[in-house]
């Protein structure tokens, strides 16, 4: 599974993009995998998960070929 | 085309409101933003502006049907940079145009409140000690 | 200067913009007016304004005060043309520049608003078959 | 006394300024004469004096050199 970071967490994870070998079902499965590998995460005001370029709820299933970003707090504007 | 939704290097408020202006509109309001030369009370040197574009866009484009829903609006352009910039320069830039004034303000307003919530791009402050990706802390 | 009051045959948003803005504001909501091509169905073929200038630039100088005691706003431009227009021009530029956006929307809307209530402008309508000055008669 | 006319006020007058003789010691005796003058002043929607550039209300005496204006309805914007 491969996974776009942005902002902080491209920085917290030292890495653009992640290739996640482990199995992760859904989108709150890939935000606990993630504060597992990257505890600095936790001190973040919020994350989202967006999935195909759209928010996406931790309850959405992620399949085989998703595009995955993790989103840290925006400050555009 | 009724709308148009644009990331790059450089943006002007003219090019917005010429998009957005025809001869059956009455009123354009914008909003551009720039960048400040401090952040409480520390001088603050550039910006740096990193951009999801794909999906920026596409919230872009949320924020205008969104906008055109609630509001009698005739056309709309959201505008945005990315990497570097300078105090001063504009990094922002939405233009709304309407036969009635109100209808103008009130989505243009709502566009540039929506942008900062859901549109993402992440802008990092450099100061000369040191340098923050804005708000990613509480 | 902090504000700009200016009547002229031609006018336009960007110079309103690159005179507002500066390194401290963060925000800057402008009002753009253009001629429309039609009223009530009829086709308008062009404009004329007519202004009694001395007098309609301290009627703006009294918005931006007014504006400024209300709102905590940093530099204000206000435009307006006089002589013949066609549709599609900028006939009215207002531009706000603020610390805070929603201030610099308040004050650009209050400032279009009280222009057409007491800024002594007036326009006249030329349609294929005469002409009248808007508004003259209930 | 000298007095600018504007708009539709230049039309019904057909002159740009006025130079009345008559002693008119105030705003309203001021527009009550105009509208014996030009009777078409009474189907316009409103009618503002103002005086050296500023509104002035029916009350106000006016002096010689005063900058008079009339003022029909407005349209600017």
């Amino acid at each position: 599974m491969r996974v776009l970071l942005f902002g902080i967490m491209k920085e917290i994870a030292a890495a653009g993009t992640l290739d996640i070998a482990e199995p992760l079902p859904d989108v709150g499965q890939l935000r606990a995998w993630l504060l597992q590998q990257y505890p600095a995460m936790k001190h973040l005001r919020s994350v989202m998960v967006a999935v195909n370029r759209a928010y996406a709820p931790d309850g959405q299933p992620l399949a085989p070929g998703d595009e995955i970003a993790i989103i840290p707090p925006l400050s555009g504007g | 085309m009724e709308h148009w939704t644009r990331i790059d290097h450089s943006i002007t408020v003219q090019e917005a409101v010429d998009f957005v202006q025809s001869p059956a509109s009455g009123g354009i309001v914008t909003f551009t933003g720039t960048v400040r030369n401090q952040t409480q009370q520390r001088p603050v040197l550039k910006l740096f502006f990193e951009c999801y574009e794909p999906m920026a866009l596409l919230e872009m484009e949320k924020i205008v049907r969104a906008a055109k829903e609630k509001w009698p609006v005739q056309r709309m352009a959201i505008l945005h940079v990315k990497g570097e910039k300078l105090p001063g320069e504009v990094v922002v830039v939405i233009a709304v145009a309407a036969a009635h004034r109100a209808a103008a303000f009130e989505a243009c307003q709502f566009a540039i409140d929506t942008l900062k919530e859901t549109v993402p791009i992440w802008k990092k402050e450099f100061f000369e000690d040191g340098e923050v990706w804005v708000a990613a802390h509480p």
